[in-house]
């Protein structure tokens, strides 16, 4: 698997990037730019891909302000869903995912938190969709989040919908939401401690449970298929 | 609503119950005698792993790919004699263990698709219930055994350019 | 149509009124009854706690985490491949239809895309996936209300359907036959005659539910002005599929959405219903399943030569980015979140299920009905545990 | 049952008992996940219809049921609920355990809230393996469970203890 025929396959497969002209988006840009003068110092940051979607951050404390000027001026009336997102990487890293304990370099744990498209600052991002089946456009809604248990306004009064999800959220990732009409735990028992969704949040049985492909008897089978029954090098 | 507007609807149901009766009595029912007669799954139908023991060449990679680890191998290394008069002794691998437990295989068929050296085949077999949960882990004679009762590749749609495969014996 | 559900609907309500007041006279106890974890009424393991005045709802209360088994985090540890395996379990009648909107988010993110005929074998596969779900409903539906017969005829003819999808891909419930860039393998010889075979009896099973259970006066009497849900209500909850579509949106991912999918070279109509009633909701299910045929039968004459796979690496890295990819499933509409570090494994999936937000509504549209209600508005709404729990 | 109870039963008297009991397995129906529906296939559908092995789908409570078919994923929320329907079940019960989930955890092998078997709740007398298993998979489990009962003698079961997973 960490032959080097195949890296240089993804290589060149990445090299190879479509050459067209920047599209650009007339109704999102549009969209957004109506939104970033609504908000004010609320919006952030906002990305555009052309034709496909639209992403717009905002601050934590524009959240519910957000979801109504969507509601009411855009006619963004389809709750999609609400989430968030733990960026700050996993601890555990190569512990988690079988798959890496076949690429044998770069062992270490990456501790840096890098953010996705329009960007970020802090550990928890919430992360919400909303759609309007009229003009048939749909928006990600994005906010950073303070502290290591945030507290949030609920979209609720806006979008009922939402209740089930806020409670998810809560129940999987400690981020809890303000005047919520009922902030209990969803999915798991009572008695369960911890977010599951969080990153640092360990799946015990994968670590106690040896990975079968760890006992290695020869080299991955490279492209060279033909050659493998010969391939006498040792490791 | 009299009765005479609420009749219709129940009569024009019981109508297809009674043709559906006539149907079965004629033209026979949809039923499969099981333990008597069984029906045939699809060729292509993911029931049991089968492992043709002489191509595998213990790479790990199904055991590595499987999403449920339930594939465990283990082999050993050994000198063959060379190919040609005068080579070099050739390294090559032994199978000593070549398990699948099959309570916990999630049956998806990675592990089928990975393999490079055509090694394992789907059966299309599904009768192996066990009273004792260790008796599903199945170990390579057993997997060899399922070797007889994979079918061969069939043909394809006119219009795909796939290349037939075929089934070593 | 309109004009006599909304006299049903009237006399439903006025009904509702003066049992009110009698309840009031009577000076009913109120009660909480516990439906589920597990019931007949419920499609697995969903748990209600009702709370009745006399035979009325006053609260209803899904409870759920049953059926949670910890899809996103398990979708952060297993690879892209892997993770196609897994989601198939999410809506387990249509499971193919899971791989779709998963597949075509990674595809994005790739910047790859699936040849002609691999479009058209999963848009086959995917419409197929939907009768097989949806014919399933439309026994089960009538089942729940007290009649037999059409569960045993869905079963009967859903197996023929489920022999097509597992002669291509292998699997009865779990395909895992979608591939980043392509399908997994070709059609197998004869497939496409059968199928059309296949066809022709669900059409005949589609008129046999149109006779027993749509023409049918209990049926009728029992749905009709029943658990009705008004258009933007449906909306703010996030009710999508043929559940909004009942209620007169006719919004459909397969025409508006526009991705992946080839539904836009067919000929095929978007059915509403005005009412937003259980009976139209079973009512949309029907017309689907009968478009769902017509554009299989489509498909299967149009279906194009050519490879089935473009041109991927062997070992899949989804270069960085985040992707949302929806598509109309049979429930509903069905989106996964993609956010991709350019690993191996994703860094985090956010599955849009359809289900979750169609049950969501639960607690608004039971409120004031009755108890025998709750079960006919429970099935019309037709959930999937596994698409609610994840 | 003091009959039963205190000393061994004539050969031919069990072998009619036997008889009696393998072909009148009144099932409770315990869907829980994908294997629900397939079990619903093997239990409903005309093509497979389960009444012909004498097993009967129609218990209304567990209080009248003699086998259970853990069908689906058994989570730990769901787990407290599987364990009180065995207790309420009657002697004789038996448990088929049907499919991956219900074996050992399946594919949700390494998730936080399911349980790894429905065997750490209750004891299993026959897996059935599959993801989900063929609806005649599911058949052949149950005729294999009815051999095991022709050939059980009802003292043993009585006396026995809960049978050991190995």
């Amino acid at each position: 698997m960490s032959s080097p025929d195949t890296n240089a396959e993804e290589i060149i497969e990445e090299s190879i990037e479509p050459q067209e002209e920047p599209i650009i988006d007339e109704k999102r840009e549009a969209f957004v730019a109506s939104i970033k003068q609504d908000l004010g110092s609320g919006f952030i940051d906002s990305h555009i891909d052309p034709e496909i979607d639209v992403w717009i951050r905002v601050t934590q404390e524009a959240w519910l302000e957000t979801a109504k000027i969507l509601f009411e001026k855009h006619g963004m009336n389809f709750f999609n869903f609400l989430s968030a997102i733990d960026w700050k990487p996993s601890p555990f890293g190569r512990e988690m995912d079988a798959a890496i304990d076949n690429v044998d370099d770069e062992v270490a744990v990456e501790t840096e938190m890098e953010w996705g498209v329009a960007g970020g600052e802090k550990r928890f991002q919430l992360l919400a969709r909303v759609h309007n089946p009229v003009a048939n456009m749909g928006v990600n809604l994005k906010a950073d989040l303070e502290g290591d248990f945030p507290e949030v306004d609920t979209w609720t009064p806006v979008y009922p919908g939402a209740n089930w999800h806020e409670r998810e959220v809560m129940e999987m990732f400690g981020i809890s939401f303000k005047n919520h009409p009922n902030m209990v735990n969803l999915y798991l028992p009572t008695e369960f401690e911890g977010h599951p969704l969080r990153k640092d949040f360990p799946l015990l049985s994968r670590r106690a449970k040896p990975w079968p492909g760890i006992v290695d008897v020869e080299l991955m089978p490279g492209e060279n298929d033909d050659e493998t029954e010969e391939s006498g090098e040792e490791t | 609503m009299g009765l005479s507007i609420r009749v219709p609807g129940l009569i024009k149901g019981l109508g297809v119950t009674f043709k559906t009766l006539i149907r079965t009595l004629t033209k026979g029912s949809h039923t499969v005698q099981y333990p008597r007669v069984k029906e045939a799954p699809t060729l292509r139908a993911r029931g049991v792993i089968a492992l043709h023991e002489e191509n595998c060449t213990a790479c790990m990679l199904c055991a590595r790919e499987c999403p449920d680890w339930c594939i465990y191998i283990e082999g050993h290394k050994y000198k063959a004699p060379p190919r040609r008069p005068g080579g070099k002794p050739r390294q090559k691998n032994a199978l000593d263990r070549f398990d699948i437990d099959f309570a916990l295989c999630m049956y998806c068929g990675i592990c089928v698709e990975v393999c490079p050296f055509e090694a394992l085949f789907w059966s299309p077999e599904f009768e192996f219930s066990e009273p004792k949960l260790a008796d599903l882990l199945h170990d390579k004679d057993q997997l060899s055994k399922w070797m007889e009762t994979v079918p061969d590749f069939e043909e394809y749609e006119t219009g795909s350019e796939a290349k037939q495969l075929e089934v070593p014996r | 149509m309109n004009s006599e559900a909304s006299t049903q609907q009237l006399s439903y309500i006025a009904n509702q009124a003066s049992d009110a007041r009698v309840n009031i006279e009577l000076e009913t106890e109120g009660m909480t009854l516990n439906l589920g974890p597990q019931h007949p009424a419920t499609h697995g393991t969903l748990r209600i706690i009702v709370r009745l005045d006399g035979e009325q709802v006053v609260s209803a209360e899904p409870v759920m985490g049953y059926m949670h088994r910890g899809y996103e985090k398990l979708t952060e540890v297993r690879t892209y491949p892997q993770v196609t395996t897994l989601v198939n379990r999410i809506d387990w009648l249509g499971s193919f239809a899971n791989e779709v909107p998963f597949i075509l988010a990674a595809e994005r993110l790739m910047e790859v895309e699936a040849p002609a005929r691999a479009q058209w074998i999963r848009t086959a596969l995917f419409e197929l996936s939907r009768i097989a779900n949806v014919v399933l409903f439309l026994g089960d539906m009538a089942v729940q209300l007290g009649a037999t017969t059409p569960v045993f005829y869905a079963f009967r003819d859903r197996e023929f359907v489920l022999n097509q999808i597992e002669s291509v891909t292998g699997g009865r419930f779990h395909p895992n036959f979608d591939r980043i860039g392509g399908i997994k393998d070709d059609l197998p010889k004869g497939w496409i005659q059968e199928t059309k075979d296949v066809l022709v009896r669900i059409h005949s099973f589609c008129e046999e539910m149109e006779d027993l259970v749509v023409g049918n006066e209990i049926f009728q009497t029992r749905t009709r002005g029943i658990g009705i849900i008004p258009a933007d209500t449906g909306l703010a909850y996030g009710l999508s599929g043929a559940n909004i579509r009942s209620s007169g949106v006719d919004w459909d991912l397969r025409r508006d959405g526009g991705v992946g999918l080839i539904h836009d070279q067919l000929d095929w109509k978007v059915w509403t219903h005005p009412d937003g009633d259980s009976f139209a909701r079973y009512w949309v299910r029907l017309q689907e399943v009968r478009e769902s045929c017509k554009m299989v039968g489509q498909i299967l004459d149009g279906i194009p030569s050519g490879p089935i796979m473009a041109k991927v690496p062997r070992i899949i890295k989804v270069p960085p980015g985040e992707a949302y990819v929806e598509t109309e499933n049979p429930l509903g509409v069905m989106g996964y979140y993609i956010v991709s570090k350019g690993d191996l494994v994703p860094y985090r999936v956010k599955i849009r299920s359809a289900s979750f937000n169609n049950v969501s509504i639960t607690p608004w549209v039971l409120k004031g009905v009755y108890v025998p209600d709750v079960i006919s508005i429970l099935a019309s709404l037709y959930f999937i545990l596994g698409d609610i729990d994840r | 049952m003091g009959l039963v109870e205190n000393g061994k039963l004539p050969g031919p008297l069990t072998k009619l008992l036997n008889i009696s009991r393998k072909y009148s397995l009144w099932v409770y129906q315990w869907g829980l996940a994908c294997c629900a529906i397939e079990m619903g296939a093997a239990f409903a559908s005309p093509r497979y219809d389960v009444m012909r092995l004498g097993v009967i789908p129609f218990p209304a409570s567990p209080r009248q049921a003699d086998l259970v078919v853990i069908s689906g994923t058994v989570t730990d929320k769901m787990a407290p609920a599987v364990r009180r329907l065995y207790e309420q079940m009657p002697e004789p019960k038996y448990v088929i355990s049907m499919g991956s989930c219900a074996n050992c955890g399946g594919p949700y092998w390494d998730s936080y809230s399911v349980t790894k078997g429905v065997d750490q709740i209750i004891p299993v007398d026959v897996y059935v393996p599959g993801c989900p298993p063929r609806p005649e998979a599911l058949l052949e489990g149950i005729v294999l469970l009815q051999e095991r009962i022709a050939s059980e003698d009802m003292t043993d079961r009585w006396n026995r203890d809960p049978i050991v997973v190995t």
